[in-house]
């Protein structure tokens, strides 16, 4: 009986407790500062992605405020919630976050199709701008629909159609496509459906033979899969998978004796993470990219000397460079271009969610811009319109070599032509159910 | 009419039309099957002896593999590493027995069941912040090669996997049916109380029944965790063995390792010959419906221990 | 006020079955209730109604679904998030199909289509008991979900394959939708929850109830004194998932707002069994407190370190929230194997003896 | 003991009931009928096959032959719960209460069969639902006080001791107002002073109701006392059958109670 009584008061004093903890959200900080909340997860089953993505957030922005004093001027300051790569964590991160900084925050980075799917709804509500790159909704690259979402630099869609393009060029021309046999192998939820109206809508432009073969989550045991891709001897096999998925399916596909270098993965599926595991078994494996693997750049010089250098890193220094965290690091620093973009135009100030998505929307990341920033070479020039929150970026296929990734092709623009339509369809659609007008004064 | 004749004819006559292929899939489902097995084991073990229906069995798997792997990445050599994986999972034993089972005797199966869940997020916490949460290669040296033996491919690994589960499940199968401490474990299964009366000692048993769960958990983790490399979803795993438990029965050794190869079976057939029907991905729940079939016959599972109702 | 029984001598057998016998326990009941619809909306802000209270009450209407079925009629279920999505996917579907519909009325009939679907898949309860079911219900769990993402129709053959709660009215007030205020889809689910934990005090301590625990305590006996199995189990199933089904559409329309079939996964099924398991099996005040324990529980262990002035790596502080909440679950089981409920009741005969306690 | 009560007709006529389960015979050719009014017992040692006739009787067990006639209506397969529904009403040898609900809930739930409102009114409490509820509270509380229970109203079953368990069952069987009442061993494990109780309820029973009575004791003492008539079980066949004073002298009775080998 005592220790019921102890514990009904430990009970109620957590209880009261909590209440004054999660009741005082007040806004942090006097200075005047941009706030970018950062939905992290860096435990659950997703951590092996989640860790390097958050480090390279987290040191772009440590050395904004390092080597430049923040941006502009006006220092960078954020807050990291573990979201676990769950949902409703993610809301619950979102809520609390949403309006601290002096300006509320600049914007929001989902870094989860769950998540992202939940806050676009609610951006235009909140006014605070999504950044989804390279992953979320293929749609919301309309921004005559979605004024507050952005997925620059490129999409699902046009990686599929980049993909396609790239095996016309290794079999010799588009017309070579003709007959051959494509095996899609995909995570069976929203995020790994993505590709599919696109390869089909390909394939009955260029007549090759495509195969859905979809995994059920988590996909620990895909032997019927990989049973089928032995049966269907397809030429070439892509590959949408996430976590524990993409480790397998490497197994598996070596296990099939299948060439490694006709299979092809989505960003993904292409980073450190998912080929370490697999050993030798993946070596040759390919995988797309929208940015440069490695530690080559002048910024990367940049992080060593003024973050890690003096001892601010967020992780070891040993991973910076690696895919995910370059594209953390990418990530972070096209959210601080916007937010500069937008001092542009509203001042030397805290920029809030409304000013950052102008910022967004005219977002131009030249070759001499990325130059001056540090990343000559890393990516292709961003430019996102009112119309256009893509920017149809190029895609590039990297491989493995069983110690780094390498880049084995040009860069590849996707077919602008097929996706952009099927944008444009997807937008008009979801408008419709959801009693939305296209904005006017774009185009 | 096209459609009774896709479900019902032509599948069959794809196989009958590729019997190699069929072979291979077969052979496949039944390499699988046996990797089922060995999680199900897990449950047998601890369900059998203590009536606990132990949700933390797939963390076990991860923490076993996470310590093996942990160990390995530190410079222990393998025999060593694995030596003392063994020893962890014994030691993890007489921890729960102590700080946690020993409070809950006699108490509802489910109060039991929801324990072991608080258990499996402990452990997720400890295995976390002990090693790390990155995915680990686990490589300990059993050769992975694939090769043609008269036309269908066999991977080396698979067999060895499926060799080392089918000695642990027959290995067990005789303790607990011709050894007196195996015919002991059983007896505590039935009635808690009764066992103590008799003067077996409960706690020993729980903390062998645990130890040898630990134990069977660290085959499971290297066999799966070779393929997916060692990290969190490792633990989910247990959802697959879950239909294996309802076919083999709860208590059933021999039924755990039958439920395996008919589910490994059953669900690579589904899916590769009706799959395709209605858009693929149709294992995870076939391999439930198919358990449902087969309990609507026999509710206490093939092997289970028959329920006699009286009053 | 004292907490004190004596001196209410009940007249009636009538008086005897209220729902609350006890003058302050009906007191405390209609206040708090009150206190939840007329002070709450002033006082929480944006956080409060999406984080914490939109999620409890959607949690606590699944939760005394699950323990209408569970905790009094003893069927063990895993199938909660493949019933949830039930109602979530119809209610979209009817929702797009008639969009001049009132969204309460199909929230209702969401259930009701929810309710079928709980009867279709509680039919092997009729011979298969206990863990054996509790394993076969996951394949209503993962044969749901699975066809929700395959068959397009579910989702309006969208592109992405995610179904969004389109904006809706009622009387003039947004209610679901995107731009709808996050106070007034609270007060939607508490209306929701207020109503229907009445119907299922009601339901339970009535033939009906009754019939459910002599199902769970003694099948082979409630058969004999003339209950039907068959009936009653199936009955179970079907108002059971009829809550899990206006939850789901609660959890789709007024929490979340837009979901893929992930949002209903297995681990909702498992959290909702946590649910009623810690709260109490066979309590509503249970699924009540066990709701308040797993969906608010994580977010206190994450928001009071650092209130604390505790600073520690986030994944650190991760870790040792999962490990901390899975202690808890073990000590509380320890402590009261019965659940919160049980440890609530105790503190109230103690307060009834407060402050002589012998 | 049958003082001036009227004996009516038959109730129930068992033939010829065969029973075995996989190749054990349990009940060999037994056949007896049960009067209304009456209080029948079976007796017979361990394992003469006593349970088993009360499991044929209210449908738990189907008999491979013979036939079973209630109120002049013979069935084939009957399920317990239709039994039930029929009239007959039992109380179990290893008490078979519902332990996690209070004695009232127990005796309410036997008033079960009686009630009929649907669920959608009980939902909502309303009307017909809620009067219902209450006359048959009412009901409930007769039996409560007839039995003598009230200070256990609340208390869920399984605290209570096994004497009252008893006691509470015998009340959930009546609360279903059965025209056959079977009570399997209403004595068993009970003192001199609890049997004694038991008799006087089973004789007010009988008496103040007029519920016929089929009860099976192991040990014969009691039953003779209260019993109309008696018929004796032993490996599976009737033995003996009269009334109380007819059984005592019988000596294929004697024998069997002394454990005579049979054959």
């Amino acid at each position: 009986m005592a220790i019921k009584r102890t514990f009904l008061t430990l009970l109620s004093a957590a209880v009261l407790a909590g209440s004054f903890a999660v009741g005082s959200t007040t806004k942090a900080g006097a200075e005047e500062a941009h706030f970018i909340p950062l939905l992290v997860y860096r435990s659950g089953p997703y951590a092996p992605n989640g860790i390097p993505i958050a480090n390279g957030f987290i040191d772009y922005f440590t050395l904004l405020n390092e080597r430049d004093g923040g941006i502009d001027g006006v220092k960078v300051t954020w807050e990291e919630c573990e979201t676990k790569y769950n949902t409703k964590v993610g809301v619950e991160c979102y809520e609390k976050l949403k309006n601290k900084g002096t300006a509320g925050a600049a914007l929001i980075n989902p870094y989860s199709t769950g998540i992202t799917y939940q806050l676009i709804p609610r951006a235009p509500v909140d006014k605070i701008p999504i950044l989804s790159m390279g992953y979320g909704q293929t749609a919301a690259a309309d921004g005559r629909i979605f004024k507050w979402v952005f997925n620059a630099p490129t999409t699902y869609w046009s990686q599929a159609s980049a993909f396609i393009k790239y095996v016309g060029q290794q079999e010799g021309g588009m017309g070579k496509l003709k007959g051959k046999k494509i095996a899609l192998v995909y995570h069976n939820s929203a995020y790994g459906k993505e590709p599919i109206p696109t390869l089909e809508a390909l394939s009955k432009k260029f007549g090759y033979d495509l195969k859905l073969l979809a995994v059920d989550h988590p996909g620990q045991e895909q032997k019927a899969t990989w049973l089928q891709i032995r049966r269907y001897k397809p030429d070439w096999t892509f590959m949408w998978g996430w976590g524990v998925m993409n480790q397998v399916a490497l197994k598996e596909a070596a296990a099939i004796n299948y060439p490694m270098d006709k299979f092809i993965g989505v960003w993904w599926s292409g980073t450190e993470s998912d080929v370490v595991p697999a050993g030798d078994d993946a070596v040759g494996y390919k995988a797309g990219t929208f940015h440069a693997p490695g530690a080559n750049t002048q910024l990367h010089k940049d992080v060593y000397k003024y973050v890690y250098g003096r001892g601010k890193g967020a992780g070891e220094k040993s991973r910076v460079g690696e895919v995910l965290w370059n594209r953390g690091m990418l990530n972070a620093l096209v959210s601080a271009e916007a937010i500069r973009t937008a001092m542009g135009k509203f001042g030397k100030k805290a920029m809030s969610g409304e000013q950052v998505r102008w910022g967004m929307e005219n977002l131009n990341l030249s070759k001499s811009r990325l130059k001056e920033v540090g990343l000559a070479g890393f990516t292709p020039p961003i430019k996102v319109t009112c119309a256009d929150h893509e920017g149809n970026g190029p895609v590039i296929i990297q491989q493995w070599t069983g110690k780094e990734w390498k880049f084995v092709s040009d860069w590849i623009s996707p077919m602008r032509e097929v996706v952009r339509p099927m944008i444009e369809a997807a937008a008009a659609k979801f408008g419709k159910e959801n009693n939305m007008t296209p904005r006017a004064n774009c185009m | 009419m096209e459609a009774l004749q896709a479900v019902f004819v032509l599948p069959f006559l794809d196989m009958a039309g590729e019997p190699l292929f069929f072979l291979e899939v077969i052979i496949g489902g039944l390499l699988t099957g046996v990797n089922y097995s060995l999680v199900a084991l897990g449950f047998v073990l601890i369900f059998k002896a203590s009536g606990v229906f132990n949700f933390s069995q797939g963390i076990m798997v991860l923490f076993a593999a996470l310590t093996l792997v942990g160990l390995m990445e530190r410079g222990v050599p393998v025999w060593l590493a694995l030596v003392l994986t063994v020893l962890a999972m014994i030691a993890l034993a007489f921890i729960v027995e102590r700080f946690m089972l020993r409070f809950l005797v006699n108490q509802d199966e489910i109060i039991l069941f929801m324990a072991t869940i608080g258990l499996a997020f402990l452990l997720e916490g400890v295995g976390e912040i002990a090693w790390g949460a990155d995915v680990k290669e686990l490589d300990i040296g059993i050769p992975d090669k694939s090769f043609e033996v008269g036309g269908i491919l066999l991977n080396e690994f698979d067999l060895f996997a499926a060799a080392t589960g089918t000695v642990l499940v027959v290995g067990l199968a005789v303790f607990f049916h011709k050894t007196p401490i195996g015919r002991a474990l059983r007896a505590v299964a039935d009635d808690h109380q009764a066992a103590l009366s008799v003067g077996i000692p409960l706690k020993t048993i729980w903390v062998v029944v645990w130890s040898v769960a630990g134990i069977v958990a660290l085959a499971a983790g290297i066999s799966w965790g070779a393929k997916s490399g060692v990290q969190f979803s490792l633990s989910l795993i247990a959802l697959k063995a879950l239909p294996v438990l309802l076919i083999g029965g709860f208590t059933s050794v021999p039924g755990a390792i039958i439920g395996g190869l008919i589910i490994g079976v059953g669900e690579k057939i589904a899916e590769i010959y009706w799959g395709p029907l209605v858009g693929g991905a149709i294992e995870n729940w076939f391999a439930y419906m198919l358990a449902l079939a087969f309990l609507l016959f026999r509710p206490q599972g093939l092997f289970g221990e028959r329920i006699i109702e009286r009053v | 006020m004292f907490y004190r029984e004596a001196g209410q001598f009940k007249t009636t057998y009538a008086g005897d079955q209220a729902v609350f016998p006890i003058l302050q326990d009906r007191a405390f009941v209609i206040a708090v209730i009150l206190f939840a619809f007329l002070v709450v909306p002033f006082i929480a802000d944006d956080y409060w109604f999406q984080a914490i209270l939109i999620p409890f009450l959607v949690f606590s209407m699944a939760a005394i679904g699950l323990n209408l079925l569970t905790g009094y009629a003893g069927q063990l279920s895993l199938g909660t998030g493949g019933f949830m999505a039930v109602g979530g996917y119809m209610a979209y579907k009817m929702t797009t199909a008639f969009p001049d519909l009132n969204i309460l009325i199909i929230f209702i009939l969401a259930g009701l289509i929810a309710a079928v679907v709980g009867i279709l898949f509680g039919i092997p309860s009729l011979r298969i008991k206990g863990f054996y079911l509790a394993v076969t219900t996951l394949a209503a769990q993962f044969f749901i979900l699975w066809l929700f993402n395959k068959v397009p129709w579910f989702y309006n053959y969208f592109s992405s394959g995610v179904i969004a709660a389109p904006p809706r009215s009622v009387a003039g007030i947004l209610v679901v939708g995107p731009a709808s205020t996050p106070m007034v889809r609270y007060l939607v689910a508490l209306s929701f929850v207020v109503v229907f934990t009445l119907a299922a005090k009601n339901l339970v301590r009535g033939r009906i109830g009754r019939s459910w625990m002599a199902i769970r305590d003694m099948d082979i006996a409630a058969e004999i004194i003339g209950i039907r199995p068959f009936q009653v189990k199936l009955l179970a199933f079907a108002i059971s998932s009829f809550y899990c089904g206006v939850a789901g559409a609660m959890f789709l329309f007024l929490y979340l707002g837009s979901a893929e079939t992930e949002a209903f996964n297995i681990n909702v099924s498992f959290d909702v069994l946590f649910m009623i398991i810690i709260g109490g099996l066979g309590s509503i005040l249970g699924s009540f407190l066990g709701a308040a324990f797993i969906t608010l529980l994580p977010i206190l262990l994450t928001n009071l370190p650092p209130h604390l002035g505790f600073s520690m790596p986030i994944d650190l502080q991760s870790h040792i929230e999962v490990i901390t909440f899975g202690a808890l679950i073990i000590f509380f089981l320890i402590v009261e194997p019965h659940g919160l409920a049980r440890l609530w009741q105790i503190g109230k005969e103690k307060l009834r003896l407060w402050p002589f306690p012998y | 003991m049958a003082n001036g009560k009227k004996i009516g007709d038959v109730l129930l006529s068992v033939q010829n009931i065969n029973l075995s389960f996989g190749g054990v015979q349990a009940l060999v050719d037994v056949s007896f009928d049960v009067r209304k009014h009456e209080i029948f017992a079976i007796i017979g040692p361990n394992g003469a096959g006593k349970s088993s006739m009360l499991n044929v009787i209210n449908g738990f067990y189907h008999p491979q032959g013979g036939t079973i006639t209630y109120r002049g209506v013979t069935r084939a397969r009957m399920r317990p719960h239709e039994a039930a529904r029929q009239g007959i009403a039992r109380t179990f040898q290893n008490i078979a209460l519902f332990k996690g609900m209070s004695t009232l809930d127990n005796i309410m739930t036997g008033r079960n069969t009686l009630m009929s409102s649907n669920f959608v009114l009980q939902a909502l409490h309303w009307g017909p639902a809620w009067k219902e509820e209450k006359a048959h509270r009412e009901m409930a509380e007769e039996i409560i006080d007839f039995l003598q229970i009230e200070a256990i109203r609340k208390t869920p079953t399984g605290r209570l001791p096994y004497g009252l368990q008893k006691r509470v069952e015998l009340g959930r069987a009546l609360a279903a107002e059965p025209d056959l009442l079977l009570l399997d061993e209403p004595m068993a494990g009970m003192n001199l002073e609890e049997k004694e109780d038991m008799c006087r309820f089973i004789l007010d029973v009988n008496d103040e109701f007029g519920t016929t009575i089929a009860l099976i004791e192991h040990d014969m003492g009691v039953v003779m006392d209260i019993s109309d008539r008696v018929a004796v079980l032993d490996y599976g066949r009737k033995i003996a059958e009269g009334t109380p004073g007819e059984v005592r002298v019988n000596q294929d009775v004697i024998d069997a109670y002394l454990g005579v080998s049979h054959d």
